[in-house]
Protein backbone atom coordinates (compact mmCIF):
# COMPACT_ATOMS: atom_id res chain seq x y z
CA UNK A 1 0.00 0.00 0.00
CA UNK A 2 2.82 2.41 0.16
CA UNK A 3 3.28 2.55 -3.48
CA UNK A 4 -0.34 3.76 -3.76
CA UNK A 5 0.60 7.36 -3.84
CA UNK A 6 3.68 6.64 -6.37
CA UNK A 7 0.91 5.04 -8.96
CA UNK A 8 -1.27 8.32 -8.54
CA UNK A 9 2.09 10.32 -9.06
CA UNK A 10 3.66 8.48 -11.96
CA UNK A 11 -0.04 8.94 -13.49
CA UNK A 12 -0.21 12.89 -13.34
CA UNK A 13 3.41 12.51 -14.44
CA UNK A 14 2.44 10.80 -17.94
CA UNK A 15 -0.42 12.49 -18.35
CA UNK A 16 1.04 16.00 -18.02
CA UNK A 17 3.61 14.60 -21.38
CA UNK A 18 0.84 12.86 -23.35
CA UNK A 19 -1.76 16.63 -22.63
CA UNK A 20 0.96 18.20 -23.71
CA UNK A 21 2.12 16.71 -26.62
CA UNK A 22 -1.42 16.09 -27.51
CA UNK A 23 -2.10 19.74 -27.55
CA UNK A 24 1.37 20.58 -29.27
CA UNK A 25 -0.09 17.72 -32.28
CA UNK A 26 -3.68 19.44 -32.67
CA UNK A 27 -2.06 22.70 -32.76
CA UNK A 28 -0.23 21.61 -35.66
CA UNK A 29 -3.28 20.18 -37.08
CA UNK A 30 -5.39 22.74 -37.22
CA UNK A 31 -9.01 23.27 -36.87
CA UNK A 32 -10.11 21.74 -39.87
CA UNK A 33 -9.74 18.08 -38.69
CA UNK A 34 -12.85 15.50 -38.53
CA UNK A 35 -14.05 13.97 -34.94
CA UNK A 36 -12.69 10.65 -36.56
CA UNK A 37 -8.73 12.39 -36.60
CA UNK A 38 -9.34 13.86 -33.46
CA UNK A 39 -10.43 10.35 -31.85
CA UNK A 40 -7.74 8.55 -33.51
CA UNK A 41 -5.74 11.12 -32.35
CA UNK A 42 -6.73 11.11 -28.79
CA UNK A 43 -6.18 6.95 -29.17
CA UNK A 44 -3.02 7.11 -30.01
CA UNK A 45 -1.38 9.21 -27.66
CA UNK A 46 -3.53 7.25 -24.59
CA UNK A 47 -2.52 3.76 -26.19
CA UNK A 48 1.70 4.67 -25.95
CA UNK A 49 1.51 6.06 -22.64
CA UNK A 50 -0.82 3.50 -20.66
CA UNK A 51 1.47 0.81 -23.04
CA UNK A 52 4.31 2.47 -21.51
CA UNK A 53 3.04 2.46 -18.02
CA UNK A 54 1.97 -0.49 -18.08
CA UNK A 55 4.81 -2.62 -16.41
CA UNK A 56 6.31 -0.25 -14.24
CA UNK A 57 2.48 0.12 -12.83
CA UNK A 58 2.09 -3.68 -12.20
CA UNK A 59 5.33 -4.08 -10.37
CA UNK A 60 4.19 -0.92 -7.79
CA UNK A 61 1.64 -3.67 -6.86
CA UNK A 62 2.67 -6.20 -4.76
CA UNK A 63 -0.36 -8.82 -3.77
CA UNK A 64 1.84 -11.31 -2.43
CA UNK A 65 0.53 -14.08 -4.59
CA UNK A 66 3.57 -14.63 -6.87
CA UNK A 67 6.95 -14.53 -6.21
CA UNK A 68 7.28 -10.54 -6.40
CA UNK A 69 8.54 -9.55 -2.83
CA UNK A 70 7.52 -6.68 -0.95
CA UNK A 71 11.06 -5.64 -0.69
CA UNK A 72 11.18 -5.70 -5.10
CA UNK A 73 8.35 -3.79 -5.32
CA UNK A 74 9.61 -0.88 -2.43
CA UNK A 75 13.03 -0.74 -4.68
CA UNK A 76 10.90 -0.29 -7.81
CA UNK A 77 9.11 2.44 -6.34
CA UNK A 78 12.81 3.74 -4.60
CA UNK A 79 13.58 3.59 -8.58
CA UNK A 80 10.49 5.38 -10.52
CA UNK A 81 10.57 8.28 -7.81
CA UNK A 82 14.17 8.75 -8.70
CA UNK A 83 13.61 8.40 -12.39
CA UNK A 84 10.64 10.89 -12.76
CA UNK A 85 11.30 12.82 -9.52
CA UNK A 86 8.10 12.13 -8.58
CA UNK A 87 8.68 13.08 -4.93
CA UNK A 88 9.46 16.78 -5.40
CA UNK B 1 -29.00 21.43 -32.48
CA UNK B 2 -29.08 20.04 -28.96
CA UNK B 3 -26.25 18.24 -30.07
CA UNK B 4 -24.74 21.52 -31.17
CA UNK B 5 -25.41 23.10 -27.85
CA UNK B 6 -23.63 19.92 -26.13
CA UNK B 7 -21.10 19.72 -27.54
CA UNK B 8 -20.32 23.45 -27.29
CA UNK B 9 -20.73 22.75 -23.46
CA UNK B 10 -18.59 20.23 -22.89
CA UNK B 11 -15.86 22.36 -25.22
CA UNK B 12 -16.44 25.38 -22.75
CA UNK B 13 -16.05 22.69 -19.53
CA UNK B 14 -12.65 21.48 -20.70
CA UNK B 15 -11.21 24.79 -21.78
CA UNK B 16 -12.58 26.37 -17.78
CA UNK B 17 -11.04 23.41 -16.67
CA UNK B 18 -7.47 24.46 -18.48
CA UNK B 19 -7.54 27.67 -17.29
CA UNK B 20 -7.57 26.44 -13.33
CA UNK B 21 -11.55 27.59 -12.97
CA UNK B 22 -13.33 24.20 -11.67
CA UNK B 23 -15.90 25.38 -10.43
CA UNK B 24 -17.42 27.28 -13.84
CA UNK B 25 -16.16 23.45 -15.24
CA UNK B 26 -18.78 22.28 -13.43
CA UNK B 27 -21.47 24.54 -14.30
CA UNK B 28 -21.21 23.69 -17.97
CA UNK B 29 -20.74 19.95 -17.64
CA UNK B 30 -23.54 19.92 -15.89
CA UNK B 31 -25.29 21.14 -18.62
CA UNK B 32 -23.83 19.34 -20.83
CA UNK B 33 -24.88 15.76 -18.68
CA UNK B 34 -28.61 16.67 -18.87
CA UNK B 35 -28.25 17.40 -22.38
CA UNK B 36 -26.61 14.01 -23.19
CA UNK B 37 -28.98 12.41 -21.09
CA UNK B 38 -32.21 14.06 -23.15
CA UNK B 39 -30.88 13.23 -26.41
CA UNK B 40 -29.52 9.80 -25.23
CA UNK B 41 -26.07 10.09 -26.20
CA UNK B 42 -24.26 8.15 -23.72
CA UNK B 43 -20.47 8.67 -25.23
CA UNK B 44 -21.24 12.39 -24.75
CA UNK B 45 -22.78 11.58 -21.25
CA UNK B 46 -19.64 9.46 -20.37
CA UNK B 47 -17.46 12.84 -21.61
CA UNK B 48 -19.59 15.18 -19.18
CA UNK B 49 -19.77 13.12 -16.12
CA UNK B 50 -15.72 12.45 -16.63
CA UNK B 51 -15.31 16.46 -17.04
CA UNK B 52 -18.07 16.78 -13.62
CA UNK B 53 -15.61 14.09 -11.77
CA UNK B 54 -12.28 15.67 -12.37
CA UNK B 55 -14.13 19.44 -11.98
CA UNK B 56 -14.53 18.27 -8.27
CA UNK B 57 -11.06 16.70 -8.07
CA UNK B 58 -9.73 19.78 -8.71
CA UNK B 59 -11.68 21.72 -5.69
CA UNK B 60 -11.26 19.08 -3.98
CA UNK B 61 -14.60 17.38 -3.53
CA UNK B 62 -12.56 14.00 -3.88
CA UNK B 63 -16.20 12.41 -2.81
CA UNK B 64 -18.18 14.11 -5.02
CA UNK B 65 -15.62 13.47 -7.74
CA UNK B 66 -16.01 9.51 -7.09
CA UNK B 67 -19.70 9.65 -7.83
CA UNK B 68 -19.44 11.49 -11.39
CA UNK B 69 -16.37 8.81 -12.54
CA UNK B 70 -18.22 5.69 -11.35
CA UNK B 71 -21.33 6.98 -13.45
CA UNK B 72 -19.05 6.69 -16.51
CA UNK B 73 -18.32 2.88 -15.07
CA UNK B 74 -22.05 2.32 -15.19
CA UNK B 75 -22.94 3.80 -18.61
CA UNK B 76 -20.27 1.52 -19.51
CA UNK B 77 -21.80 -1.37 -18.28
CA UNK B 78 -25.03 -0.20 -19.07
CA UNK B 79 -24.09 0.61 -22.83
CA UNK B 80 -21.91 -2.60 -23.02
CA UNK B 81 -19.46 0.17 -24.26
CA UNK B 82 -16.42 0.47 -22.35
CA UNK B 83 -14.34 3.92 -23.83
CA UNK B 84 -13.20 6.27 -20.71
CA UNK B 85 -13.48 3.31 -17.90
CA UNK B 86 -9.37 2.69 -17.87
CA UNK B 87 -8.99 6.63 -17.00
CA UNK B 88 -12.33 6.12 -14.74
CA UNK B 89 -10.98 3.56 -13.05
CA UNK B 90 -8.25 5.49 -12.77
CA UNK B 91 -9.71 9.03 -11.44
CA UNK B 92 -11.77 7.14 -8.94
CA UNK B 93 -8.33 5.50 -7.20
CA UNK B 94 -6.78 8.79 -7.43
CA UNK B 95 -9.21 10.40 -5.20
CA UNK B 96 -9.50 7.30 -2.66
CA UNK B 97 -5.30 8.40 -2.49
CA UNK B 98 -6.04 11.79 -1.45
CA UNK B 99 -9.09 10.58 1.21
CA UNK B 100 -6.17 8.54 2.70
CA UNK B 101 -7.97 5.23 1.77
CA UNK B 102 -5.03 3.47 0.10
CA UNK B 103 -6.61 0.00 0.43
CA UNK B 104 -9.54 0.92 -1.66
CA UNK B 105 -7.43 3.20 -3.98
CA UNK B 106 -5.20 -0.10 -4.39
CA UNK B 107 -7.94 -2.15 -5.84
CA UNK B 108 -9.04 0.39 -8.04
CA UNK B 109 -5.70 0.64 -9.48
CA UNK B 110 -5.75 -2.83 -9.91
CA UNK B 111 -8.44 -2.74 -12.40
CA UNK B 112 -6.61 0.19 -13.67
CA UNK B 113 -3.20 -1.29 -14.32
CA UNK B 114 -5.52 -4.50 -15.75
CA UNK B 115 -6.55 -2.55 -18.40
CA UNK B 116 -3.97 -0.41 -19.66
CA UNK B 117 -2.66 -3.28 -21.58
CA UNK B 118 -5.75 -2.84 -23.41
CA UNK B 119 -7.20 -0.68 -25.97
CA UNK C 1 28.52 0.93 -18.78
CA UNK C 2 26.81 -1.99 -17.27
CA UNK C 3 23.74 -0.30 -17.93
CA UNK C 4 24.26 0.74 -21.78
CA UNK C 5 22.31 -2.42 -22.78
CA UNK C 6 19.41 -1.51 -20.79
CA UNK C 7 19.38 1.53 -22.58
CA UNK C 8 19.48 -0.11 -26.22
CA UNK C 9 16.87 -2.55 -25.03
CA UNK C 10 14.35 -0.07 -23.16
CA UNK C 11 14.78 2.29 -26.91
CA UNK C 12 13.91 -1.06 -28.34
CA UNK C 13 10.68 -1.56 -26.05
CA UNK C 14 9.33 1.89 -26.45
CA UNK C 15 9.94 2.16 -29.99
CA UNK C 16 7.90 -1.34 -30.49
CA UNK C 17 4.76 0.43 -28.44
CA UNK C 18 5.23 3.58 -30.51
CA UNK C 19 4.93 1.72 -34.10
CA UNK C 20 2.34 -0.34 -33.03
CA UNK C 21 0.32 2.52 -31.84
CA UNK C 22 1.05 4.78 -34.83
CA UNK C 23 0.16 2.27 -37.43
CA UNK C 24 -3.48 1.64 -35.43
CA UNK C 25 -3.81 5.38 -35.66
CA UNK C 26 -2.91 5.70 -39.52
CA UNK C 27 -5.07 2.71 -39.91
CA UNK C 28 -7.74 4.56 -38.47
CA UNK C 29 -7.59 7.61 -40.37
CA UNK C 30 -7.14 5.81 -43.56
CA UNK C 31 -5.20 7.07 -46.59
CA UNK C 32 -6.67 10.75 -47.30
CA UNK C 33 -4.28 12.27 -44.59
CA UNK C 34 -2.29 15.30 -45.66
CA UNK C 35 1.13 15.12 -45.12
CA UNK C 36 1.08 17.63 -42.74
CA UNK C 37 -1.27 15.54 -40.63
CA UNK C 38 1.27 12.31 -41.44
CA UNK C 39 4.25 14.38 -39.88
CA UNK C 40 2.05 15.67 -36.86
CA UNK C 41 1.05 12.46 -35.68
CA UNK C 42 4.16 10.78 -35.97
CA UNK C 43 5.94 13.60 -33.64
CA UNK C 44 3.42 13.20 -31.20
CA UNK C 45 4.49 9.56 -31.11
CA UNK C 46 8.06 10.31 -31.15
CA UNK C 47 7.60 13.03 -28.43
CA UNK C 48 5.10 11.38 -25.79
CA UNK C 49 7.56 8.60 -25.55
CA UNK C 50 10.94 10.33 -25.53
CA UNK C 51 9.50 12.78 -22.99
CA UNK C 52 8.54 9.63 -21.32
CA UNK C 53 11.98 7.57 -21.51
CA UNK C 54 14.15 11.09 -20.95
CA UNK C 55 14.27 10.24 -17.00
CA UNK C 56 14.67 6.72 -16.67
CA UNK C 57 17.28 6.81 -19.69
CA UNK C 58 19.15 10.03 -17.65
CA UNK C 59 19.01 7.69 -14.64
CA UNK C 60 20.71 5.16 -16.30
CA UNK C 61 23.89 7.48 -17.15
CA UNK C 62 26.11 7.50 -14.07
CA UNK C 63 28.87 10.04 -14.73
CA UNK C 64 30.42 10.69 -11.66
CA UNK C 65 30.44 14.38 -11.95
CA UNK C 66 26.60 14.36 -10.32
CA UNK C 67 25.69 13.01 -6.79
CA UNK C 68 24.40 10.25 -8.25
CA UNK C 69 26.25 6.69 -6.74
CA UNK C 70 26.98 3.84 -9.16
CA UNK C 71 25.07 1.81 -6.88
CA UNK C 72 21.97 4.11 -7.04
CA UNK C 73 22.48 3.34 -11.39
CA UNK C 74 22.91 -0.23 -10.90
CA UNK C 75 19.36 -0.45 -9.09
CA UNK C 76 17.88 1.42 -11.16
CA UNK C 77 18.87 -0.40 -14.05
CA UNK C 78 17.57 -3.47 -12.27
CA UNK C 79 14.27 -1.85 -11.31
CA UNK C 80 14.04 -1.24 -15.69
CA UNK C 81 14.97 -4.63 -16.17
CA UNK C 82 12.16 -5.75 -13.79
CA UNK C 83 9.57 -3.62 -15.13
CA UNK C 84 9.83 -4.07 -18.79
CA UNK C 85 11.18 -7.56 -18.55
CA UNK C 86 13.83 -6.45 -20.46
CA UNK C 87 16.29 -9.52 -19.57
CA UNK C 88 14.40 -12.02 -21.68
CA UNK D 1 8.57 13.63 -61.33
CA UNK D 2 11.40 12.69 -59.36
CA UNK D 3 9.86 13.74 -56.18
CA UNK D 4 7.32 11.44 -56.84
CA UNK D 5 9.85 8.10 -57.84
CA UNK D 6 12.09 9.44 -54.40
CA UNK D 7 9.48 9.45 -52.46
CA UNK D 8 7.27 5.97 -53.56
CA UNK D 9 11.20 4.27 -53.70
CA UNK D 10 11.39 5.57 -49.47
CA UNK D 11 7.85 3.68 -48.96
CA UNK D 12 9.03 0.67 -50.82
CA UNK D 13 11.88 0.51 -48.62
CA UNK D 14 10.37 0.81 -45.75
CA UNK D 15 7.96 -2.07 -46.39
CA UNK D 16 10.58 -4.26 -46.98
CA UNK D 17 12.04 -3.43 -43.71
CA UNK D 18 8.53 -3.98 -41.42
CA UNK D 19 8.85 -7.28 -43.82
CA UNK D 20 11.87 -8.30 -42.77
CA UNK D 21 13.21 -8.32 -45.78
CA UNK D 22 16.58 -5.61 -45.22
CA UNK D 23 18.71 -6.60 -48.24
CA UNK D 24 15.89 -5.55 -50.93
CA UNK D 25 14.95 -2.48 -48.49
CA UNK D 26 18.92 -1.09 -48.94
CA UNK D 27 18.44 -1.29 -52.31
CA UNK D 28 15.64 1.05 -52.23
CA UNK D 29 17.06 3.30 -50.28
CA UNK D 30 20.18 3.54 -52.00
CA UNK D 31 17.86 4.75 -55.10
CA UNK D 32 15.98 7.16 -52.74
CA UNK D 33 18.85 8.42 -51.50
CA UNK D 34 20.86 9.27 -54.99
CA UNK D 35 17.44 10.56 -56.12
CA UNK D 36 17.08 12.92 -53.12
CA UNK D 37 20.82 14.29 -53.37
CA UNK D 38 20.01 15.02 -56.76
CA UNK D 39 16.58 16.89 -56.58
CA UNK D 40 19.17 18.76 -53.37
CA UNK D 41 15.94 17.28 -50.71
CA UNK D 42 17.71 17.09 -47.63
CA UNK D 43 15.01 16.07 -45.30
CA UNK D 44 13.81 12.71 -47.56
CA UNK D 45 17.89 13.17 -48.10
CA UNK D 46 17.88 12.17 -44.54
CA UNK D 47 15.10 9.67 -44.88
CA UNK D 48 16.76 7.77 -47.04
CA UNK D 49 20.15 7.45 -45.36
CA UNK D 50 18.31 6.49 -42.34
CA UNK D 51 16.51 3.49 -43.92
CA UNK D 52 19.84 2.48 -45.35
CA UNK D 53 21.17 2.57 -41.93
CA UNK D 54 18.30 0.64 -40.52
CA UNK D 55 18.73 -1.85 -43.09
CA UNK D 56 22.60 -2.67 -42.69
CA UNK D 57 21.44 -3.06 -38.83
CA UNK D 58 19.02 -5.72 -39.65
CA UNK D 59 21.74 -7.61 -41.35
CA UNK D 60 24.53 -7.34 -38.41
CA UNK D 61 26.19 -5.04 -40.53
CA UNK D 62 26.88 -2.36 -37.65
CA UNK D 63 29.52 -0.89 -38.97
CA UNK D 64 28.47 0.12 -42.19
CA UNK D 65 25.22 1.40 -40.39
CA UNK D 66 27.07 3.67 -38.04
CA UNK D 67 28.12 5.53 -41.40
CA UNK D 68 24.86 6.08 -43.13
CA UNK D 69 23.47 7.04 -39.65
CA UNK D 70 26.44 9.70 -39.20
CA UNK D 71 25.67 10.94 -42.95
CA UNK D 72 22.13 12.12 -40.75
CA UNK D 73 24.21 13.91 -38.58
CA UNK D 74 26.30 16.01 -41.13
CA UNK D 75 23.35 16.51 -43.52
CA UNK D 76 21.65 18.04 -40.74
CA UNK D 77 24.92 20.02 -39.88
CA UNK D 78 24.88 20.87 -43.21
CA UNK D 79 21.48 22.40 -43.49
CA UNK D 80 21.22 23.48 -40.09
CA UNK D 81 17.90 21.85 -39.72
CA UNK D 82 18.34 18.88 -36.71
CA UNK D 83 14.99 16.66 -37.87
CA UNK D 84 16.23 12.97 -37.41
CA UNK D 85 18.99 14.17 -35.10
CA UNK D 86 18.08 12.53 -32.01
CA UNK D 87 16.92 9.12 -33.82
CA UNK D 88 20.44 9.06 -34.83
CA UNK D 89 22.60 9.31 -32.26
CA UNK D 90 20.57 6.52 -30.78
CA UNK D 91 20.58 4.32 -33.43
CA UNK D 92 24.69 5.10 -33.95
CA UNK D 93 24.87 4.45 -29.65
CA UNK D 94 22.73 0.84 -30.68
CA UNK D 95 25.23 -0.49 -33.40
CA UNK D 96 28.54 0.54 -31.04
CA UNK D 97 26.45 -2.09 -28.40
CA UNK D 98 26.03 -4.81 -30.65
CA UNK D 99 30.20 -4.17 -31.45
CA UNK D 100 30.65 -4.79 -27.61
CA UNK D 101 32.34 -0.90 -27.70
CA UNK D 102 29.97 0.04 -24.84
CA UNK D 103 32.10 2.73 -24.05
CA UNK D 104 31.74 4.95 -27.49
CA UNK D 105 27.90 3.44 -27.34
CA UNK D 106 27.77 5.01 -23.70
CA UNK D 107 28.97 8.69 -25.57
CA UNK D 108 26.17 8.64 -28.36
CA UNK D 109 23.33 7.61 -26.07
CA UNK D 110 24.76 10.88 -23.71
CA UNK D 111 23.82 13.05 -26.68
CA UNK D 112 21.08 10.99 -27.44
CA UNK D 113 19.46 11.63 -23.90
CA UNK D 114 20.46 15.34 -23.90
CA UNK D 115 17.46 15.71 -26.96
CA UNK D 116 14.97 13.99 -25.81
CA UNK D 117 12.95 16.56 -23.90
CA UNK D 118 13.07 18.74 -26.86
CA UNK D 119 11.37 18.71 -29.89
Amino acid sequence: LETVPTIKKLRAYAERIRVAELEKCLGKMGDDISKKTRKAVDDLSRGIVNRMLHGPMQHLRCDGSDDRTLSETLENMHALNRMFSLET
Amino acid sequence: PKKQELISKLKSGKNFLRNQQPDKAFTEFKIALELAQNIKDPIEEKKAARGLGASLQRQGKYRDAVKYHSMVLSISEREGEDSGSTEAFGAIADCYTELGDLEKAGQYYDKYIARLEKD
